[in-house]
């Protein structure tokens, strides 16, 4: 089977996991308690106007009937050439578009997801390298504890001992916020002002941004890369002990070319394939990152929105971690394949 | 058998598994460590009761936010508080919490995962795809939004949190069932005869415990930080009862104005909780691990 | 925060290297916000954009305010749909009333012109007459006159039933509002359905804010908060417009203010400060954190009472004080037992010990209320101090007769909610259930809900005792008296003189009267007891040293046109 | 100087359950076009000898004793990078599985062509693909097929690209671990004929590892004998197989079926391999040898030359003298 | 002797796991014909080897014989009643007279079952044994695997044993039942060379006692001269030559099994051999050449050869051949 038709498939095995996260979120956020009608008025309000508030958010209508409206506003594509998101209903608390809402989170998650990662990857695969390769020394048992450690940490404690360092003490980084408000935002390209910045040539902006981001993700970043440790060491261990490493090894090759090249690249692939799987745990981990950073991000938006009962908004907000989480699953399984000559059959 | 018998022979089981741990060298130690920080913590939290100078919910024991002195060896929080005593009692909630949960999620993700990977077929494949799906959500998003919905409370904490984690032990069950299906010791067994559910409960299932075990120490681990983050965000239990999640919370509002105690010491508390079975977890996962062995 | 100069000067050419000078000057004088490294900056567009960049913080660190704040506009700034705190006080920024109460005015009842310079009216107070000022006008040019008056109004009353919980739906100006009539170009008549002395207090408050036609039409109300139609910059006449107004999924991320030239005062040198900025952060925690490290001016809105005593004694910030009107209360589901039982709960009532919640959950920062009218208002009164604090004699005896004791305990749930929509509310409570307990004669269940199911169960009217909180739409006791009996607090009470008394109390401006029957009001609470006030808070805020010209007062209004920051 | 000269080593496994002494004090010397036969059961450290010689005992091994001296220097005590030029360009090893020594995400050409550039730096990339397609062609594998993976290939191709490998620098010395086991008879016997055949045309000496005595005795010169870390018998092929003197490799020789004897009758050594963490005092064959002495249950039997070099560690025959 | 197993036109096919995509469109499913049509029968008291080189079906055809596999086509006859299709209890009740050993001892016993119990289990499945009166059966039984004393082995854990005395271990579990017919898959191929001997004797010790048949099964012909009465030679899943071993071995007739024979090292240093050379690589089992299947290697093949597929006939008596050019 050819690399093409292998992504094919893949890229239809997930419709029917995507249905399945789409209805499975459309039920829960129906069954959770709070009528986000009788929600909505702070002080009161008559049957009639609980009534009107009622149709206004499509609440009259059979459950089939919404469910339907759902599905079809994530794939009704004419509307999102219209407005640049997809059509996710409106929010019952604000009566915005669910979908513009998300779309305009979505970048801080994501820029905050990104970084966090490139740390935690970094991190994660450098001292798991290091740690294999000098395996059962007191570098490696250092390393080993740290990534303990560094994963028994809750997220908020470790944001805030930074904020505290950093910001208070020190004054070198803010404490919160994704960009100082005396400072024009980028111009929204991609949505990510590092790049927004960078793509305008605002080399001030993108400091600035970078200064923003370097709390929030070092935080994330580190919590997670005691389990990158791990996998990496482990991976590696496993990697390091394969015939062929030892072969390469023994033809004399060098030993980077034997722990990048040959080692590493190969334990690069479940590790891969584990990131994936932890980008759930990290889209997990923003949400507090986000509160105690006041990221304006897609996580924040969920525990504000649960609030108000806010289904809409949950409903959507779930459904694009949900996306974005197969999405990476794809794109990481479409990448092991690449990197993986073995799967082309 | 008598209960003390039992419990002898339990022990008399245990012990000998304890120290040959010690002799597997670095990992061994690890999780050695882990067992020792939990054992301590675990008595802490059964013996507090008597040893708690006091009542560790009372008010205004003390003056408000006292730093650490002889009298209250923890300080106080903002509300007067006696910190030793809600750091020695507040292991409970937290431990309450994460064994809850990992208890549900064993008692449905096991079986569940036997069942599946045994059967096959259809049944497998939609019960794989459902727990994917799950397993696509940031956990905490499901915590959150199951804690909201199901209100505060250890039990409701305890089944937000297991069903974040269902779909790991489902997981691993699943895909070492599909494996130890395949040795040759099950095909053995089915050449003797044996009928499916002995074959599924004596030869495949004491195989798949290690593997459990590694993802119910790492489940406590997560629960324990994910009842934490839980509180944080306003869905943990009330306030009456000792819990270092409150503590946590409180102490993160109180340290910006100086008041360090309040945070560290549950902080302390929590970081060991989930350090002893991340040690644990390390420590085993490494042990079991078959690659790792020659 | 340094300067790292990494390379040369001499290798620039000599136009370049003046303006890297520059750079560099300005870096190091306002070394506060830049970090600027030569070898970063590649091109002399690059350059260029950096000093400007630069050049225009020097000018926002002397004319801009930048506040910190926890708040969120919920979701619109048109007046007629508006019912938040915050939008109310950006609003409050840039649309103007007829009428404002005075800044520092104690009770709140100290009226001063707007955009109507005088105003009398009838004996028996049902109509209302102002005549506006002249020479004002909105942004687009528009000259303001009395069909602004006229159209804003109407306008309001006739999207009430489109707008199910907009403002003025929650104030009532379709039921106390019969029509309003251009008398003139600049004279307005407000024709009331019954004699309603607060009106001037309603005028103030920002629901009644005029709107320009030209951009706030009545048809087609959409309830986006970025639609311009709803809340465009333009519409009003402050002394602020909106410059910018950035949301992200429903929260602000950045709300600028700047000065509006056509302001009516602007000859006055209003406002004092050209820009104002507004920094949002998800806690209190942050905030406070944002305050001491010199990232906003001014931090207000929730920060916690524990911090700001600690930041009271810190050189680089200075606390404001001020009065405050938010109050909670404890309500009784006075439906089914124990607490259709008025006995049980005057027992409870008296058992409760306020002082302590003010001095340990609030540190002193709020005071014990015994009536539901706050301190400093007209018809406040100590009413509820009659049951005293943890007078458990009291409790006890009451008890007694209603059948409990040490054995047969009161036993009852206390609900709080979890969210964080009031301040301590899970503190206060076990507080309270600590009080309640040392009578020897109740027993308190803690139970919590986050706000959206707490107020589910408050409809559901499933919780025996809970505690709710209010701040006022006007400053007047009419927007308190009546939570005595509320209807959607869904305490199942109602007691018909109280509501008789409380419909003579609005129809006079006869102060002493209306103090009397309001105190009439109370005592029938104390004796009822269907709703106990808790306490009421103080107001406070934390501003860098040099800032002036806050007034905390009463009306809970931040006016940011006020403000300066001082040599 | 012979090419490879191996004295009184001694390796060592320090595992956390205790010290494996996997190779003890094994002397042997190989010259120019010699091929050796190493033959142990499992675990008898046949591999870790092997590896010895290039000095990549896995970890937790380490090297204890002894000297390994490859053209008279002792790669025991070589610093690491110097060892580089020892491994692939002088000594080159296959390894027994072909299924898992070759990388799988690597192209055979990167293959080849890393191992030639690393150890020849002036050739060009396409030059040293030009060369590794001769080698390939000379296996008896297409050119064309340099551009698959691993996975493309079959065992017996993989082992051959293996040996490809080992050969393509012409070395001195190729030690090949048991490079037949994974695969079936009839291409175990073209791997074998064909590293004769490349022995035969390059003159390089042949370390053969295998735990199959018969093939030792039908590809080798030499024989070596190991046993739990113990060398027990070195001889000559022929010689060892006239005359057998270890009890243990009698008993072996016995009990190998042979298809052309008609009517065979197999005998068995009682017992089995000693535990290495545990090992018996004495000579560590003792408890299954069928002419066990007093002395062999207490002392370790010394190594014994019995003439036309030939040696046994064997208490029988310690007339004759120790071998220093 | 009469034939205590017979196995007709036995063939199972392998459907190729393929994707969903592929599944979708492929045109025709395609298979691995592990075992493609074998006819032969063993009689009772025998040793009857199947040997052949890795994956030519031997093993697929001795978990089809014994009821692990369903067979795609064809009978498998047990004391003349035809057992191919027996399900639940009476499949349960054959087992106890069908046994198999494995080869590979690390994985055939159970890690977490002690010694007694990865033995004596089989008793408790059939309900017929349970605590003490198992644990003297299977103390009996591994004194006859020559586990002795058996009681120092009973409390012990797979891991605490060595290859050799697991493979005894597997082997007592097998004749517990006290079997008529024992599958013996490569019992010796991971075994030391040292061990192998041992074990081979036992098992034809146990032959004697027990009165066992066995189905070996193998690849190391010199093994299966040894120890066997009648030999079958495999190749991609056919038979292609089958005799008694005196005849196979001094007139291999087809010409795999003469490159087999040829390519097999004999201990003797002194002894060289012509090698027979056999061109091109194996077929894998999914593309099996059109005609005869091993012509794409044999060195005399014609025309003929890869078009018509050879039948197996009796070129000798009790020899059978599946060749074109070897006739009676
Ligand atoms: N990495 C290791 N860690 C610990 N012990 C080891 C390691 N490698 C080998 N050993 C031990 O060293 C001894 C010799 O092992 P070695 O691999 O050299 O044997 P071998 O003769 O090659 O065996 P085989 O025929 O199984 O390949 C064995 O007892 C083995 O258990
Ligand atoms: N369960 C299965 N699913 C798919 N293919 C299988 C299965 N079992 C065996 N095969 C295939 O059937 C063919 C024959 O396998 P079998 O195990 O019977 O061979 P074998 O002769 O025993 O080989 P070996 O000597 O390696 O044990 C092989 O190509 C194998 O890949
Ligand atoms: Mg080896
Ligand atoms: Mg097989």
């Amino acid at each position: 089977m050819g690399l093409r038709s292998y992504i094919i498939t893949r890229i239809l095995l997930t419709i029917p996991t995507l249905l399945l996260l789409l209805s499975m979120v459309f039920l829960v956020m129906r069954v959770l308690p709070g009528d986000p009608v009788a929600l909505h008025f702070e002080k009161k309000a008559t049957p009639e106007q609980m009534e009107t508030m009622r149709r206004l958010l499509g609440l009259d209508k059979p459950l089939w009937t919404q469910y339907i409206d759902y599905l079809w506003g994530l794939v009704d594509f004419g509307y999102f050439l219209e407005h640049g998101y997809p059509n996710l209903g409106k929010s019952m608390q604000t009566y915005e578009e669910v979908g513009g809402q998300i779309f305009s989170a979505f970048p801080a998650t994501l820029e905050l997801a990104i970084y966090s990662m490139i740390i935690a990857s970094v991190i994660g695969i450098l001292l798991g390298v290091v740690s294999s390769k000098s395996y059962n020394s007191i570098l490696d048992h250092l390393i080993r504890g740290f990534g303990t450690v560094t994963y028994a940490i809750p997220i908020f404690l470790l944001g805030m001992i930074f904020q505290l360092i950093f910001g208070v003490y020190l004054r070198w980084l803010p404490t919160g916020l994704r960009l100082n408000p005396a400072v024009d935002p980028p111009a929204s390209i991609t949505g990510l002002y590092t790049i927004d910045s960078l793509l305008e040539g605002n080399l001030f902006k993108f400091f600035e941004s970078l200064k923003a981001l370097l709390l929030p993700s070092l935080t994330l970043g580190i919590i997670l890369s005691g389990m990158f440790i791990r996998m990496a060491r482990t991976n590696m261990l496993e990697t390091l002990r394969l015939d062929f490493v030892t072969a390469a090894k023994a033809r004399g090759l060098k030993e980077s070319t034997v722990t990048y090249g040959y080692a590493l690249r190969n334990a690069f692939l479940p590790i891969l394939t584990m990131m994936g799987l932890q980008f759930a745990i990290l889209l997990g981990g923003a949400i507090l990152t986000e509160t105690t950073f006041s990221w304006p991000g897609l996580g924040r938006y969920i525990v504000d929105r649960i609030n108000f009962r806010d289904y809409t908004a949950i409903q959507g907000a779930v459904v694009m971690f949900g996306l974005f989480v197969t999405l990476v699953s794809l794109v990481v399984d479409i990448l092991y394949a690449y990197f993986d000559p073995r799967i082309r059959l | 058998m008598s209960k003390v018998k039992i419990k002898q022979s339990i022990l008399a089981r245990l012990i000998p598994r304890l120290t040959s741990l010690t002799k597997k060298g670095p990992s061994g130690w690890m999780a050695i460590l882990g067992i020792i920080i939990l054992s301590a913590l675990v008595i802490m939290t059964v013996i507090a009761p008597w040893i708690r100078p006091h009542d560790p919910i009372k008010t205004g024991v003390g003056p408000i936010r006292a730093p650490p002195s002889s009298q209250f060896p923890m300080g106080t929080n903002h509300l007067g508080q006696d910190m030793l005593s809600r750091i020695l009692c507040g292991g409970s909630i937290m431990l309450q919490i994460s064994t809850l949960s990992v208890l549900v999620c064993f008692l449905i993700g096991v079986p569940l995962g036997l069942f599946s990977s045994y059967v096959g077929g259809i049944f497998d494949r939609a019960c794989s795809l459902v727990i994917d799906a799950i397993y696509a959500f940031p956990g905490l998003v499901i915590a959150i939004a199951i804690a909201a919905m199901l209100g505060p409370g250890v039990v409701n904490m305890a089944l937000s949190i297991a069903v974040v984690y269902i779909p790991s032990y489902f997981r691993i069950v699943r895909s070492q069932v599909l494996s130890i299906k395949e040795l040759t010791y099950v095909e053995a067994a089915r050449a003797s005869g044996a009928k499916w559910h002995t074959i599924v409960f004596r030869y495949i299932f004491p195989n798949v415990i290690p593997s459990i075990v590694v993802v119910a120490t790492i489940n406590f681990a997560d629960a324990v930080l994910t009842a934490a983050g839980l509180t944080f965000i306003g869905l943990g239990v009330t306030k009456d009862v000792p819990d270092w999640g409150w503590d946590l919370t409180d102490g993160r509002a109180l340290l910006s104005s100086g008041t360090w105690w309040v945070i560290t010491f549950p902080g302390i508390m929590i970081i060991l909780l989930a350090l002893g079975f991340t040690l644990i977890e390390e420590g085993l996962s490494e042990l079991l691990n078959p690659k790792l062995q020659r | 925060y340094t300067t790292t100069v990494v390379g040369n000067l001499s290798t620039l050419t000599s136009d370049v290297s003046t303006l890297t000078g520059n750079v560099l000057n300005l870096t190091s004088t306002i070394g506060d916000f830049t970090t600027i490294t030569l070898e970063a900056i590649v091109s002399l567009e690059a350059r260029l954009a950096a000093m400007e960049a630069a050049l225009a913080k020097v000018t926002l660190a002397k004319k801009t305010l930048v506040v910190g704040t926890t708040d969120s506009v919920e979701k619109t700034l048109d007046p007629a749909q508006a019912y938040d705190y915050f939008g109310w006080c950006i609003l409050q920024q840039i649309a103007g009333t007829l009428v404002s109460v005075k800044p520092g005015s104690e009770t709140g009842a100290d009226f001063v012109p707007e955009l109507a310079v005088s105003w009398n009216y009838s004996e028996d107070l049902d109509v209302w007459d102002f005549n506006l000022r002249q020479g004002v006008t909105f942004w687009d040019g528009t000259e303001f006159n009395a069909t602004h008056v006229k159209y804003s109004f109407d306008r309001a009353i006739a999207l009430i039933p489109s707008i199910p919980e907009g403002a003025p739906a929650g104030l009532g100006y379709d039921v106390i509002i019969n029509r309003t009539e251009v008398l003139d170009t600049y004279k307005v008549r407000f024709q009331l359905n019954f004699p309603f002395s607060p009106f001037l207090g309603i005028l103030a408050c920002r629901a009644s804010a005029i709107v320009n036609p030209n951009y706030a039409p009545i048809e087609e109300v959409e309830y986006t908060a970025g639609d311009p139609r709803a809340s465009t910059p333009v519409a009003f006449v402050g002394p602020y417009f909106l410059s910018e107004w950035k949301r992200v999924a429903g929260r602000d991320i950045e709300i600028k203010l700047d000065a509006n030239p056509f302001y009516w005062n602007a000859t006055g040198e209003y406002p004092k400060t050209e820009h104002v900025i507004f920094r949002f952060y998800s806690d209190p925690s942050t905030l406070r954190l944002a305050v001491e490290a010199g990232d906003v001016d001014i931090a207000f809105r929730h920060i916690s009472p524990t911090d700001v005593l600690d930041l009271e004694g810190k050189p680089n910030v200075k606390v404001w004080w001020g009065t405050g009107a938010f109050i909670q209360y404890l309500c009784f589901q006075t439906k089914r037992a124990p607490f259709n039982d008025r006995r049980v709960r005057v027992a409870v009532a008296a058992a409760l010990d306020r002082s302590t919640v003010c001095e340990t959950v609030f540190l002193g920062l709020s005071d014990p209320l015994y009536s539901i009218i706050p301190p400093g208002m007209l018809g406040h009164t100590e009413a509820f101090k009659k049951l005293g604090d943890a007078n458990y004699t009291l409790t006890r005896s009451l008890l007694a007769d209603a059948g409990y004791n040490e054995t047969n305990k009161l036993k009852f749930d206390l609900w709080y909610e979890s969210s964080g929509h009031y301040p301590m509310s899970a503190e206060q409570c076990l507080v309270y259930k600590e009080a309640l307990e040392a009578s020897g004669v109740i027993d308190v269940t803690l139970k919590s809900a986050d706000w959206a199911s707490y107020k589910k169960n408050r409809d559901d009217e499933i919780m025996d005792a809970y505690i709710y909180g209010w701040y006022p739409d006007y400053v007047d006791p009419d927007d308190y008296a009546f939570l005595y009996w509320a209807s959607w607090i869904h305490t199942n009470y109602y007691n018909a003189t109280q509501v008789a008394l409380y419909d003579q109390a609005r129809a006079t401006t006869n102060t002493t009267l209306r103090e009397e029957l309001y105190a009439q009001i109370d005592d029938i609470a104390v004796e009822q007891c269907s709703v106990v006030p808790l306490y009421v808070s103080s107001a406070w805020a934390v501003t860098r040293p040099d800032v002036y010209g806050i007034y905390l007062d009463i009306t809970q209004d931040m006016r940011y046109w006020l403000i300066y920051i001082g040599k | 100087m012979p090419l490879l000269k191996i004295g009184s080593l001694t390796v060592d496994y320090r595992t956390s359950r205790g010290t494996i002494r996997a190779v003890e004090d094994v002397s042997f010397s190989l010259e120019k076009g010699e091929t050796l036969g190493l033959v142990g059961e499992s675990g008898s450290g046949k591999s870790t000898l092997g590896l010895s010689v290039i000095r990549l005992v896995p970890y937790p091994g380490v090297i204890v004793k002894g000297h390994v001296k490859i053209d008279g220097k002792d790669i025991v005590r070589l610093p690491e990078h110097e060892l580089r030029f020892i491994r692939g360009r002088k000594v080159a090893y296959i390894f027994q599985d072909p299924m898992t020594s070759l990388n799988p995400i690597k192209k055979i050409s990167a293959h080849f062509a890393e191992l030639i550039r690393t150890h020849e730096p002036n050739v060009k990339e396409a030059k040293a693909l030009e060369r590794a397609k001769t080698v390939l062609k000379d296996l008896g594998i297409r050119p064309e097929r340099i551009n698959d993976y691993p996975h493309q290939f079959s065992g017996g191709m993989r082992q051959r690209i293996m040996i490809g490998l080992a050969t393509a620098l012409n070395p001195d010395l190729v030690i090949a671990d048991e490079p037949t086991t994974a695969l079936d008879v009839i291409v175990q016997a073209k791997i074998l004929d064909l590293l004769e055949s490349l022995r035969n045309a390059y003159g390089m000496a042949l370390i053969l590892i295998s735990h199959d005595l018969s093939i030792i005795l039908e590809r080798c010169d030499r024989v070596i004998i190991l046993y739990a870390g113990h060398m027990f018998e070195h001889a000559s092929s022929t010689e060892l197989h006239r005359n057998p003197r270890h009890p243990y490799t009698q008993g072996l020789l016995q009990s190998i079926p042979n298809i052309e004897l008609a009517d065979q009758k197999l005998a068995a050594i009682p017992g089995s391999p000693p535990n290495m963490l545990n090992l018996p005092r004495g000579c560590r064959f003792w408890p299954r040898c069928s002419y066990v002495m007093k002395i062999c249950r207490t002392k370790e039997p010394p190594l014994i030359d019995i003439g036309h070099n030939h040696f046994v560690r064997c208490f029988k025959y310690s007339r004759g003298r120790a071998k220093s | 002797m009469s034939e205590i197993v017979k196995v007709e036109h036995l063939k199972k096919y392998f459907p190729v796991q393929k994707s969903f995509l592929e599944q979708l469109f492929a045109r025709k499913m395609s298979y691995v014909k592990a075992v493609d049509d074998i006819t032969f029968s063993v009689k009772r008291g025998e040793i009857f080897t199947l040997a052949g080189e890795s994956g030519c079906g031997k093993t697929t055809t001795g978990r089809l014989i014994i009821r692990l596999l369903e067979p795609t086509v064809g009978e498998i006859y047990f004391n003349g009643a035809d057992i191919t299709k027996l399900k639940g209890e009476k499949l349960r009740l054959l087992r106890r007279k069908m046994q198999i050993i494995f080869q590979d001892p690390y994985a055939s016993l159970n890690p977490r079952m002690k010694i007694v119990d990865a033995v004596g289990h089989p008793l408790e499945i059939h309900d017929l044994a349970k605590g003490k009166e198992k644990k003297e059966i299977v103390l009996e039984v591994l004194e006859k695997v020559g586990l002795t004393p058996p009681e120092q082995f009973t409390n012990l854990h797979p891991h605490q044993l060595s290859g050799g005395q697991r493979q005894r271990v597997a082997l007592a579990r097998s004749i517990i039942f006290n079997p008529e017919f024992i599958v013996a898959d490569e019992p010796v191929s991971m075994i030391d060379v040292s061990l192998r001997t041992a074990l081979i004797d036992l098992m034809l010790n146990l032959r004697k006692d027990l009165g066992l048949t066995y189905l070996f099964i193998t690849h190391d012909l010199a093994v299966a001269k040894y120890i066997s009465d009648r030999i079958a030679i495999m190749y991609l899943g056919k038979i292609v030559e089958m005799s008694n071993k005196e005849s196979l071995f001094l007139n291999p007739m087809h010409p795999y099994t003469q490159a087999l024979l040829s390519a097999i090292p004999i201990p003797n240093p002194e002894r060289k051999r012509k090698r027979i050379e056999l061109t091109g690589e194996v077929p894998s089992a999914i593309n099996i050449p059109q005609g005869c299947r091993f012509h794409s290697r044999c060195p005399y093949k014609r025309d003929e050869c890869s078009k018509k597929e050879p039948r197996i006939t009796e070129v000798e008596k009790e020899h059978f051949v599946a060749c074109h050019f070897i006739k009676s």
